[in-house]
């Protein structure tokens, strides 16, 4: 088969897979853990421990509250010192649970094994709830609670279930290499999820930067029936998953709509492993591969962390923060979060910890917008950067709304583009931000 | 008489019947009463068409005053008691009048307070970084220092001060408009009384944080102890949630609250120097400053028991000394009202990493600048002011 | 009222042309020099002239509703005046200025003063009125007509300063807008100096 | 540690700019200003010196004096519409005339409007047409290629589409083609002609390098040629006594430059790819009426300043394909 | 004094009375300017003429003739002396100007040679085809004396007799058009 | 998405008479904001009055409010006020003057065609009136 | 073809607005929004057309046979004021809410000069009737043509930064200009 893409848009940054082909190395546990209780979409977890509190790995520490919520679990095994607000990657201050870490043991129950099971019992509502109960979110970055995608709305139908393995961002590697070390898992992974949603055909999208992973996917899949890995043009964000959606499927997403609304379900690699350790070992998520890298980092490598450890634990353990460190990325250089201090925990939806040297960290002086087109050429959404970062600086909200600004998937592909440096996504992530608070106020009249 | 002037009557009559008679039926059916007091109250106002008054232009605004039977929560603040004095002459009604007031910038995160632990790279607007993380200092409800209030006055009457990164209002120029309230996304700027000789004492911080927490993020913070709120004779300030809040209405201006204060988080600007012998040295700086307009600055500077430094970056040393020295230190020069970059600031600029911070600073004038397109000659202008001063 | 101001409010503080941008088509129109400027410019502060001094006369005897049509009326008596008067004995001015003389009538600087002023003022207040308003009107079209012959003739009231032309552009349609457009910024300068 | 810079996603960004981009076009001009050097000699150097020189001393002066804001005369723009503004100048204007275009296309045409990015008329054709306008005779007298060191002095001639409009309704189009240099000539540059438009070969490199260095897209100019290509190829089939043929039209006059440099200018042309395409088919519909049926022999200046005030409309009303269609909700 | 009550009758009647004032004052005005617009609308025809046609005393109106040519009429003044034709000057048209039509007055001896020629109006570009006007260049005085059976009515470019205006061929070229159509109906009329 | 394609004004309740309310919509045109628009005549002063159905919910007399149309709305009434009585003018017209009837006749008839086209859009003013709604919103 | 080339030189040629200085109140004051251009093109092509028509058959069959030339002015102002409030009238009385959405959408349109100058110079040019007619429609798309267009620069316009000095009218005159100066390459095609 050729290339397959999507229709309209996007850009090319250079890749700087750095740490591709790195193993995934466990990276230890720190002294102390800060877990936020809002690790995922939607309303906080209830908070199940006080100050003081033993709490052993594995055991949940806070419980979904509503629909769109999820569990969360202890990653360590110690005592609890705090059950406070914290800054959170952005310095505010959220809920959260600091454990003094004592040691690793593993709450009973849980297979801490390293076996294949293959073998998928259970319902897809009891899929479901071992999802759910394992506080499984999506990994891909939305942190969406998994356990709802799951869930069919009614007069849908889930026809395909579609694997991001894409990572289209530059220097990440997380995905790529669980799926070069976990593929068989990842298969049973599949399966659940498969099972879990009722459909019986999957497709897993990569890349083709990772030949590596197409080739150990495609063989881990030989034998399935229904699986299929597909390779992709090197294109960002070819793993938004609209986009995904449409490179595989040709089909396209409405606007305002799900990819279910197209019978689709899309799950990240990541999400995948996670559902598999959840279901079959009865394992939750508290950990997740993290890769720290950077052009200066010593030893760019890609850690299974425990969630809550502290960033700054990780980029020791990659050789120490380079001098020249000028930026701080909680995530990929298209996407992630730049944070103004290390010691950030990380998260469930945190995928990587990239350390950018001043003359990559900043941006140029911001020119006029010249009209180069450049920014609507690469919109992968079909829309006008140019004019609605304008209108979102002039709060001209109604014509933003008219113009679709909340199509925008963010992916900032217009900003990575646009000659003049201009601030094109800050400014439309505003104006989002305003005229969904505007619909929804309206919504609710 | 001639044929042609015949010609020409019998014509125009009839032209100009029939067009009266239609005219008359257009009046008729057309003439929608529009009460002319209407225009009389426009043209009373300022005709600023600001919104500060609820509605959508100064017509709108006179409309509702012309139809409502009462003033109650009918007032231009920009045109003021005298507008509305002129607007209830016109309309033969009682004035009511209302307190003028003015905005006030309640934060004092000036960098020597609050350091600054990071630098700020993305678009110059405040409600942009806002809603990325807590700033380029730590407290969550600080200045964010990008200037969206200053974008947003129509009447020049708000500014960026360069040294204390912080917004400062030209009492004279607001209007209390309230444009820079509903800008701020840290609900940093109030407005309130505008008192005799533009007097007036605020608790500078909204930081609702417990004392030990505010404290931590800026070293003006309110931390809540409640000592101003024991020691005020009028009741005029609450306390709530650790922070304590002054009424203007009820505030007299003894100032009884102003030395009670630990960490210095109330303000008071534009006093006479006080009548403490040790002070008065000090104090006699404030009133040159506050001649030369740069109020805030100035107070702010006494107000903490620092120093106002005439040129700044080249005594950074000085200042740094001074601070050593502790707090009674007094410079002499300190008319200006304009402030050194702080201790940690320059403590900061013997680390690396000043080159960026300086090549940001530059960029983010000129990104400011574009920007904020519209406002950026002023701004120039204001800047330029502000260097030569 | 203050004759003075009355008078000199037309000059420049309220000046159709500049301020208010009123009358904006024969100011456009005939300027190609500044003699055609000026005789526009006069035959229009006549005609304001006259139809304000009229209008204030006879106010009391017009009903309201009829007011507007009453006051085309006298207004377009007066421009039919000075039509047949240039055409008499200004023939060359008369078809250098063309269709701008009839369209006196619809000048909003006319009915506008006849409305707004003389409806309400006596007879002397009025003449004043309509003189400084005519007045500057015909100042800013001399003006306009000036830049724009000095630019596009290299003359100025038909006295040649220059060998050969100016810039042709400016005797066209083009020049005629963009002159106006620099000159309404210069007015604006001007204006908030002198106030 | 040093302070760690933080700002919104994404935080990758490209490495063109721009100057860059300025540069690039400016890159591409140079065969074109080889060969105008060649045929037009030291008439070029000096129109070409001090248009660049006056737009960006103006440029620097409005700025700096009367607009108050700062000066961003050296970011290419500036440079790059004086550099426009001579290719579409007889050699031989006297250089005071090339400052009055200069402060026409950047005091009217770009700086009245806020600066680079903001002008709704491409300036260096808003310096162009004010000349023409303006100086009628200096401005339709062409230097003959090939007096290298003559400047205003050099013997005048007319371009091929002057002679060719001229002369028709006298003479049909064969004899006039017997009057207008051969297509060769044509070709490489050989005619009377503004300084920078002659250079057919040179301008098409310089396109192409535009596309490779992905500084414009096709849509622009390849729309424009081909509209003027079909619509003269259409009236010489009707009638080939009357009208000269296609290639004719494609060699001759500003229409290489006007299609592939000014029409092309980022600020004056449409954001989008049906927006772009309507308006080269317009420009070249626009050219082809103002050569054949108007009074003036060329028409794609006028043509595209035509567009310019279309494009607000073209921008509003043909918007780019979203993805996904809309889905009512509720 | 208390403003006038609109109804319906004080409306109309106002409006009347306003008009039949303005109709009388404007019949005067009318009636005084009749013979001076009459006399300045015969004087400047009568200037054309003058400038085109040897010395005259009069143009008899009855002995006017209008002749139809090419979709528009030109109009022919014979100009008596002493009850004897002397000339007759041509009111000419041309609709291929640089900004389409423009008209002449041609003055022909009683040979058919032009004595001399002037605009009527124009629609030319000022500075270039305005050119052609008596006062701003002496493009006319070529024709002057010059029989059109001789004299090539046609620019030098089209191999013709007559020096264009410096860049303005194509106002030069209408206006030969012009001569001749004003020749071709002289003779046609003798 | 009834708010994208939509001409709004501001306006104010002049009274409330059931499931309707009486508004002045303060004309917008530049006139409005303008200083010169006593001494004009172009400006475009008058105010609008109109009838708008209140939807049900509570209006007092002197809100402020929003009185918005679609866009296509406004169009059509362009439409059937102006476009469509030109149209038949015209074409009276042209088959009049084709016909080889008198410019007089022509012309006249042609003029009187408008009494038939506005009385068939009176007949129909039921029918006509249900495309012209309007929507009110309450401003703040 | 012949009222084609009519239509063409009155929208392009001599454009109403760009050439001819006309309605320019109107074109500078209304021109904010695309959409109030658009319905505004409509209802000028009516106003104009009727006044313009009626206008005609006035001058024609009322004045001239009695020699009332010079009554133009007068009667035509008269007429036409009063034609185009009966139009109002008649639309408010029909249907109250097309009325109303008019209203809303559209300012008012009052006698402006651009109407009466094209009802002057439909006479002046000798134009029949339907040459007339076919004029005025031809001005009324000139109108309408700059005014959109110029609606839509002034929107786009809105959201740059235009210097303070120039905002409003100064940038409309100049972009008003420009447009006039692209224009002129219309020059001559009729
Ligand atoms: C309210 C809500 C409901 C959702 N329901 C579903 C669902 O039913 N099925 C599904 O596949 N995904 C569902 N999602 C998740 C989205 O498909 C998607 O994974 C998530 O928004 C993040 O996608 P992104 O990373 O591409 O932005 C839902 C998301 C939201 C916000
Ligand atoms: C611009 C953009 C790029 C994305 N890139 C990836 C990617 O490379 N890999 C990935 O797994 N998810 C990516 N996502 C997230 C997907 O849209 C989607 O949320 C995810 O695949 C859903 O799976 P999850 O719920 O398991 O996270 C991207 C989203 C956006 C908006
Ligand atoms: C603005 C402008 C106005 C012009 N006006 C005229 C004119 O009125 N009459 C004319 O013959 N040519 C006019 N031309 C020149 C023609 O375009 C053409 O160059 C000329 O008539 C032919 O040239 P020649 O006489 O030099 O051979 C004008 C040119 C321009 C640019
Ligand atoms: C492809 C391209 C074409 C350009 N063409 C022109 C041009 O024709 N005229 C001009 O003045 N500037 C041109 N520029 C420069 C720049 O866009 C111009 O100065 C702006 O119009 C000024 O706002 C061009 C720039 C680019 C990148
Ligand atoms: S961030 Fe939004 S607007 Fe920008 S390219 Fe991506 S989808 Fe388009
Ligand atoms: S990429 Fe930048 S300069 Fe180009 S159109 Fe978009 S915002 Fe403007
Ligand atoms: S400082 Fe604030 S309240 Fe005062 S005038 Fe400016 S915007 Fe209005
Ligand atoms: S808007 Fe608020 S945060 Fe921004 S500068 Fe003004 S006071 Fe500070
Ligand atoms: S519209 Fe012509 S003067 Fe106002």
């Amino acid at each position: 088969m050729g290339l397959l893409t999507f229709s309209r848009g996007g850009v090319h940054p250079p890749e700087n897979k750095i740490s591709a082909g790195k193993k995934i190395e466990p990276a230890g546990l720190p002294e102390q853990v800060v877990i936020p209780v809002t690790q995922h979409l939607g309303a906080p977890s209830k908070v199940l421990v006080n100050k003081g509190d033993e709490v052993m790995t594995g055991q949940l520490i806070a419980e979904a509250e509503g629909f769109v919520s999820t569990n969360i679990h202890s990653s360590v095994t110690g005592k609890v010192l705090k059950v406070d607000k914290f800054p959170d990657a952005s310095g505010y201050k959220k809920m959260a649970v600091q454990i003094q870490v004592e040691e690793d043991q593993w709450e009973a129950g849980i297979d801490t094994s390293d076996d294949l099971l293959t073998n998928i019992d259970g319902t897809a509502e009891e899929i479901r709830n071992k999802i759910l109960g394992g506080g499984i979110v999506g990994l891909g970055g939305a942190t969406f609670p998994s356990h709802v995608k799951l869930m069919t709305p009614k007069g849908k139908k889930a026809e395909y279930l579609l694997i991001n393995g894409v990572e289209c961002e530059p220097y990440l590697t997380a995905d790529h290499a669980l799926m070069m070390e976990k593929s068989a898992r990842l298969v049973v992974g599949i399966r659940i999820l498969m099972k879990g949603l009722g459909v019986e055909k999957a497709i897993i999208g990569i890349e083709n930067n990772k030949p590596d992973a197409i080739e150990v996917m495609t063989n881990a899949t030989a034998s399935e029936d229904g699986i299929q890995v597909q390779g992709l043009k090197v294109k960002y964000p070819q793993g938004g998953e609209k986009q995904l959606v449409q490179a595989l499927l040709n089909r396209e997403v409405p606007s305002g709509g799900l990819p279910i609304d197209v019978g689709v379900v899309v799950f990240n690699v990541g999400t995948a492993y996670a559902s598999y350790l959840a279901v079959q070992k009865n394992r939750p998520l508290i950990e997740r591969v993290v890769t720290v890298t950077g052009k200066s980092v010593a030893n760019p490598s890609n850690f299974l962390t425990r969630i809550g450890t502290p960033a700054s634990f990780l980029i020791e353990k990659a050789g120490g923060l380079p001098d020249d460190t000028a930026k701080v990325i909680n995530g990929g250089p298209m996407m992630g979060k730049a944070v103004a201090k290390i010691d950030i925990p990380i998260v469930k939806g945190s995928s990587g910890i990239l350390l950018l040297r001043e003359n990559e960290a900043l941006r140029n002086p911001v020119q006029p917008c010249i009209r180069c087109t450049k920014c609507v050429g690469v919109c992968p959404m079909g829309l006008e950067p140019y004019l609605l970062m304008t209108q979102a600086e002039k709060g001209m909200w109604e014509p933003l709304e008219r113009d679709h600004v909340m199509d925008c998937i963010e992916c900032g592909s217009c900003s990575y583009t646009c000659p003049s440096s201009r601030p094109l996504l800050d400014y439309i992530r505003l104006g989002k931000a305003e005229v969904g608070k505007i619909m929804r106020s309206r919504k609710a009249v | 008489m001639s044929q042609i002037i015949i010609y020409t009557i019998i014509t125009l009559v009839v032209i100009g019947a029939v067009a009266a008679i239609i005219l008359y039926f257009v009046a008729q059916r057309f003439k929608v009463y529009e009460d002319p007091r209407i225009d009389l109250v426009e043209e009373a106002l300022p005709a600023a068409n600001c919104g500060g008054c609820g509605y959508a232009g100064c017509r709108n605004f006179a409309e509702a005053l012309v139809k409502s039977e009462t003033f109650d929560d009918l007032h231009c603040p920009v045109g003021g008691n005298e507008a509305m004095a002129t607007v209830a002459e016109i309309l033969g009604r009682e004035a009511v009048e209302q307190d003028p007031l003015v905005a006030v910038v309640r934060c004092n995160g000036q960098p020597q307070y609050r350091p600054r632990n990071n630098i700020y790279d993305g678009a110059v607007s405040c409600a942009v970084a806002h809603s990325l993380y807590t700033g380029e200092g730590d407290c969550p409800h600080g200045c964010l220092g990008c200037g969206d209030c200053v974008a947003v006055c129509d009447f020049d009457a708000i500014h960026m001060n360069p040294e204390t990164g912080l917004p400062e209002v030209v009492d004279d120029k607001c209007t209390a408009c309230g444009a820079c309230v509903k800008a701020c996304p840290r609900d940093i700027i109030e407005l309130r009384k505008k008192n005799k000789k533009d007097r007036k004492i605020f608790v500078s911080c909204i930081n609702e944080e417990k004392g030990g927490v505010a404290k931590q993020y800026c070293s003006v913070a309110c931390i809540g102890c409640s000592k101003c709120f024991k020691v005020c004779p009028f009741d005029a300030i609450t306390m709530n949630n650790n922070l304590a809040f002054i009424d203007s209405v009820k505030c007299k201006l003894c100032r009884k609250c102003v030395p009670e204060c630990p960490t210095d988080s109330i303000l008071e600007i534009n006093f006479p120097p006080p009548r403490n012998k040790e002070e008065e040295k000090e104090k006699a700086g404030v009133e040159d400053a506050g001649k030369t307009g740069e109020k805030v600055g100035a107070t702010a500077a006494v107000k903490s028991g620092e120093k106002a430094d005439r040129k700044t970056g080249t005594e950074a040393a000085v200042k740094s000394r001074a601070n050593a020295e502790g707090q009674t230190a007094v410079n002499a020069e300190g008319n200006t009202g304009t402030q050194v970059e702080g201790k940690t600031e320059a403590n900061a600029e013997k680390q690396p990493g000043t080159k960026t911070a300086e090549k940001i600073e530059e960029k983010k004038q000129n990104n400011a600048d574009d920007t904020k397109g519209t406002k950026s000659g002023e701004n120039g202008d204001a800047n330029e002011k502000t260097q030569k001063d | 009222m203050n004759q003075w101001k009355n008078f000199s409010k037309g000059l420049l503080k309220e000046n159709a042309v500049f301020v208010m941008f009123l009358g904006l088509c024969p100011t456009l129109g005939v300027t190609t020099s500044a003699v055609n400027g000026l005789g526009m410019g006069l035959a229009t502060t006549f005609v304001l002239v006259m139809s304000n001094l009229v209008v204030a006369l006879i106010k009391n005897q017009i009903p309201d509703k009829v007011r507007i049509p009453a006051f085309i009326v006298i207004i377009a008596t007066f421009v039919t005046v000075v039509e047949m008067v240039m055409k008499a004995y200004v023939p060359a001015l008369f078809d250098a200025l063309g269709l701008f003389i009839p369209l006196i009538v619809v000048n909003c600087v006319v009915l506008g003063r006849a409305e707004a002023f003389a409806s309400k003022n006596n007879v002397v207040s009025s003449i004043i009125d309509g003189l400084g308003m005519g007045i500057g009107f015909a100042l800013a079209l001399t003006a306009l007509g000036a830049v724009r012959e000095v630019l596009g003739s290299g003359s100025i009231f038909g006295l040649s300063f220059l060998k050969g032309d100016g810039m042709l552009l400016f005797v066209l349609p083009p020049g005629a807008f963009i002159a106006l457009g620099y000159l309404i910024v210069l007015a604006n300068k001007l204006k908030a100096k002198t106030t | 540690m040093n302070k760690l810079i933080v700002s919104p996603s994404p935080h990758a960004h490209t490495a063109e700019s721009v100057p860059k981009l300025m540069y690039g076009v400016m890159i591409s001009l140079l065969p074109a200003f080889a060969v105008s050097v060649w045929f037009f000699g030291i008439g070029m150097l000096i129109v070409t010196t001090v248009s660049v020189v006056s737009c960006v001393l103006f440029e620097y002066l409005i700025q700096k004096h009367i607009l108050k804001v700062p000066p961003t005369h050296l970011d290419g723009s500036a440079v790059l519409t004086g550099l426009l503004l001579a290719f579409c100048l007889p050699a031989n204007i006297p250089f005071w005339m090339v400052m009055i275009g200069a402060l026409a296309a950047i005091g009217i045409g770009k700086m009245t409007f806020g600066g680079l990015g903001n002008n709704i008329f491409n300036p260096a054709l808003v310096g162009r047409v004010f000349l023409f306008i303006s100086f009628p005779v200096a401005m339709t007298s062409y230097p003959v290629p090939g007096q290298w060191l003559r400047y205003t002095d050099a013997t005048t001639g007319a371009t091929p589409l002057g002679i060719f409009k001229e002369g028709l309704g006298e003479q049909t189009a064969g004899e006039l083609m017997q009057q207008v240099p051969g297509y060769t000539d044509l070709f490489i540059g050989n005619m009377g002609g503004s300084a920078g438009e002659i250079a057919t070969v040179a301008l098409l490199i310089g396109l192409l390098y535009m596309l490779y260095r992905k500084i414009i897209t096709w849509h622009i100019p390849v729309t424009i040629l081909g509209t003027v290509a079909l619509f003269t190829g259409i009236l010489w089939l009707v009638n080939p006594e009357q009208n000269a043929d296609p290639l004719f039209h494609l060699l001759t006059g500003g229409l290489m430059l006007g299609a592939i440099y000014m029409a092309t200018d980022y600020v004056t042309s449409p954001m989008t790819r049906k927006g772009m395409v309507i308006y080269g088919v317009l420009i070249g519909i626009l050219t082809v009426i103002i050569r054949v049926f108007g009074a003036y022999p060329e028409g794609v200046q006028f043509a595209i300043l035509i567009m310019n005030a279309f494009v607000p409309l073209l921008n509003k009303y043909f918007k780019p394909k979203r993805f996904g269609k809309e889905v009512q909700h509720g | 004094m208390a403003k006038k009550e609109s109804n319906f009758v004080s409306m109309v009647a106002t409006l009347s009375v306003v008009a039949l004032v303005a109709a009388a004052l404007l019949g005067g005005v009318y009636e005084a300017t009749k013979e001076p617009i009459r006399l300045a609308d015969l004087r400047k025809r009568n200037e054309a003429i003058e400038a085109v046609v040897p010395a005259f005393d009069t143009v008899p109106s009855d002995q006017i003739v209008k002749y139809g040519m090419d979709g528009d009429t030109l109009i022919l003044y014979p100009a008596l002396k002493n009850g004897i034709v002397v000339g007759t000057a041509v009111e000419t048209f041309t609709n291929n100007g640089f900004s389409g039509e423009f008209k002449l007055m041609v003055g022909f001896d009683n040979e058919g040679a032009i004595v001399d020629i002037a605009v009527l109006s124009h629609k030319e570009t000022p500075g270039l085809g305005d050119k052609m006007e008596r006062d701003k260049s002496d493009f006319h005085v070529q024709f002057m004396g010059q029989h059109p059976d001789e004299f090539n009515l046609a620019v030098t470019k089209d191999k013709g007799d007559v020096d264009a205006i410096t860049a303005s061929t194509i106002s030069s070229r209408a206006y030969c058009e012009a001569v001749q159509r004003a020749y071709e109906a002289w003779k046609a009329t003798r | 998405m009834s708010e994208q394609n939509t001409i709004n004004h501001i306006g104010f309740v002049e009274s409330v008479n059931g499931q309707s309310a009486l508004v002045r919509i303060n004309s917008q045109s530049a006139c409005a904001s303008c200083h010169a628009k006593g001494a004009c005549s172009a400006a475009d002063q008058e105010d609008k009055m109109m009838t708008v159905p209140t939807g049900g919910a509570d209006y007092r007399t002197g809100e402020q409010v929003r009185v918005s149309i679609a866009r296509r709305t406004g169009l059509r009434a362009v439409a059937f006020g102006y476009v469509y009585p030109f149209l038949v003018l015209m074409t009276i017209l042209v088959i009049l003057t084709a016909a080889g009837a008198s410019e007089l006749q022509a012309g006249t008839w042609s003029l009187a065609s408008l009494a038939p086209y506005y009385l068939a859009i009176y007949l129909l003013r039921d029918r006509i009136s249900n495309t012209f709604t309007f929507k009110l919103e309450k401003l703040f | 073809m012949e009222y084609v080339l009519i239509i063409i030189a009155a929208v392009f040629v001599s454009n109403i607005v760009l050439n001819q200085f006309l309605g320019i109140c109107p074109f500078i004051g209304v021109s904010n929004k695309v959409d109030t251009a658009i319905g505004m093109t409509g209802a000028v092509t009516f106003v104009m057309v009727i006044a313009t028509l009626f206008t005609y058959l006035i001058f024609q069959y009322v004045l001239i046979p009695f020699e009332l030339e010079y009554l133009r002015t007068i009667t035509f102002i008269l007429v036409i004021a009063s034609l185009v409030q009966m139009v109002e009238i008649m639309l408010k009385k029909i249907s109250p809410p097309l009325y109303q959405a008019l209203g809303i959408f559209l300012p008012l349109i009052t006698t402006n000069c651009a109407v009466l100058g094209v009802a002057v110079l439909a006479v002046q040019q000798d134009f029949n009737l339907l040459g007339s007619v076919v004029f005025a429609i031809g001005n009324a798309i000139g109108f309408g043509l700059a005014l959109i267009t110029f609606s839509g620069i002034r929107e786009q316009l809105d959201m740059m930064n235009v210097p303070k000095q120039m905002k409003g009218v100064p940038i409309a005159f100049i972009v008003a200009g420009l447009m006039a100066l692209a224009f002129m390459g219309f020059t001559g095609i009729v």
